[in-house]
């Protein structure tokens, strides 16, 4: 699985994307959060106010329920501040 | 049409394009987006965009699509830069050609209220104390909600 | 700024000139009229813009400081031609600059709408059956009657 | 007094523009008005129908009552049509 982080989820887990192999329990948006939170201090600052993060699964806006396989690019950013 | 670009762009070649040999276009709406160096009390020196690559492009794309099933549009153009930009820079452009100006205008503001509040870019400011990331407003939001149709039928690309 | 003029104009300078050193803008709107070459079913071949020499630039002087004092503007163009113009031709520039982009957005409109229901131009059209001119359209009245303050105190410059 | 007609009244009148000395009863824009009536067909055409008109006096949008004077510049034109 493909990870991306954009603007301060960027800076606070230090990388811009990694490849990750979750466990085989991590099945959902919300258990993949869970289990980054569990990754490091870094993950855990970057992760630890979910209000303020946005998930797109695939180029898609995801909600906390939609699924995540091995397959995905899953991209971790804040609202939207563009233009 | 719909342009990712860093570079800037020539405003007044990409309205002329616009409506080049087609004498169905009354009227061409434009609004051009300009890096301010105020916000709030902090001057800024400059911003940074940054933006996902592959996703901005399918999700201008998606809008624009969306504003011409909704107004008659003769034609379209999206042009969103990223990178660096000091005040004064133009950041965006938004320009759609009718044969009407009603119809025109409320599509150029249809999709600069998206892209303001959909459209993943993010905004690093620089200032005296430092550089920062931009939260997100309520106020754009609200702008945005305006548009929502009350089936909601097209916001599922939309988390919140 | 307003210019009434036979020459066409350069849509990229003025728009760059109305913002240019003035880092307080956060958005300009623009709208930008076009001869079409189709009113109903009647293919037009070209029109001529007739105006009255000097009420018509005290008209729009007075427009644009309505605009002005309503909308909190950082500057504001108005260019309107006259004379002989093709299908595809510009006839008309509005724009209008302001930290915010509803505020520049709702002035351009208002100006516009005003442009066309009380600035004093006569529209004469050219079709294969000749030259006719044009009647004024209801809903051209309607759109500038939104802007209109509950009051009418302004309105004194209107006779209908 | 100076008058000027424009679009379909100069059409109709023939003239763009004339210097009109108009008897000592005609005081209103009204008055003006039915006195132009009278000074022949194209006048008459052009002045058929009054509310197709639009008056101005020195610049300034009038209504049938506002007054009229010798030096005055009154300006005779169709709704607008412009832009």
């Amino acid at each position: 699985m493909k990870l991306l982080y954009f603007a301060w989820l960027k800076t606070k887990t230090g990388i811009a994307e990694e490849e990750v192999t979750p466990p085989p329990e991590v099945a959902t948006v919300a258990e993949l959060l869970a289990w980054l939170q569990t990754r490091g201090p870094g993950y855990a600052d970057a992760l630890a106010d979910l209000s303020a993060l946005r998930v797109a699964v695939n180029q898609e806006y995801a909600k906390p329920g939609d699924p995540v396989g091995s397959g995905d690019e899953v991209a971790l950013f804040p609202p939207v501040t563009g233009g | 049409m719909i342009r990712v670009q860093q570079d800037d762009f020539d405003v007044g070649a990409e309205i002329a394009a616009l409506s080049a040999g087609n004498h169905a276009v009354g009227g061409v709406a434009v609004f051009i987006g300009v890096v301010r160096d105020l916000a709030g009390a902090a001057a800024i020196g400059a911003m940074t965009l940054e933006h996902y690559p592959g996703m901005t492009e399918s999700m201008l794309e998606r809008i624009e699509a969306e504003a011409k099933d909704r107004w008659p549009l003769e034609a379209s153009l999206i042009i969103h830069r990223y990178g660096r930009l000091e005040p004064g820079e133009r950041i965006v452009l938004v320009a759609t050609a009718s044969a009407h100006r009603q119809a025109a205008f409320e599509a150029c503001e249809f999709l600069v209220d998206w892209l303001k509040t959909k459209a993943p870019f993010w905004k690093l400011e620089e200032s005296a104390a430092g550089a920062k990331w931009v939260e997100a407003r309520v106020s754009d939001d609200q702008a945005a909600a305006r548009w929502h149709a009350p089936s909601g039928a097209r916001d599922s690309d939309a988390a919140e």
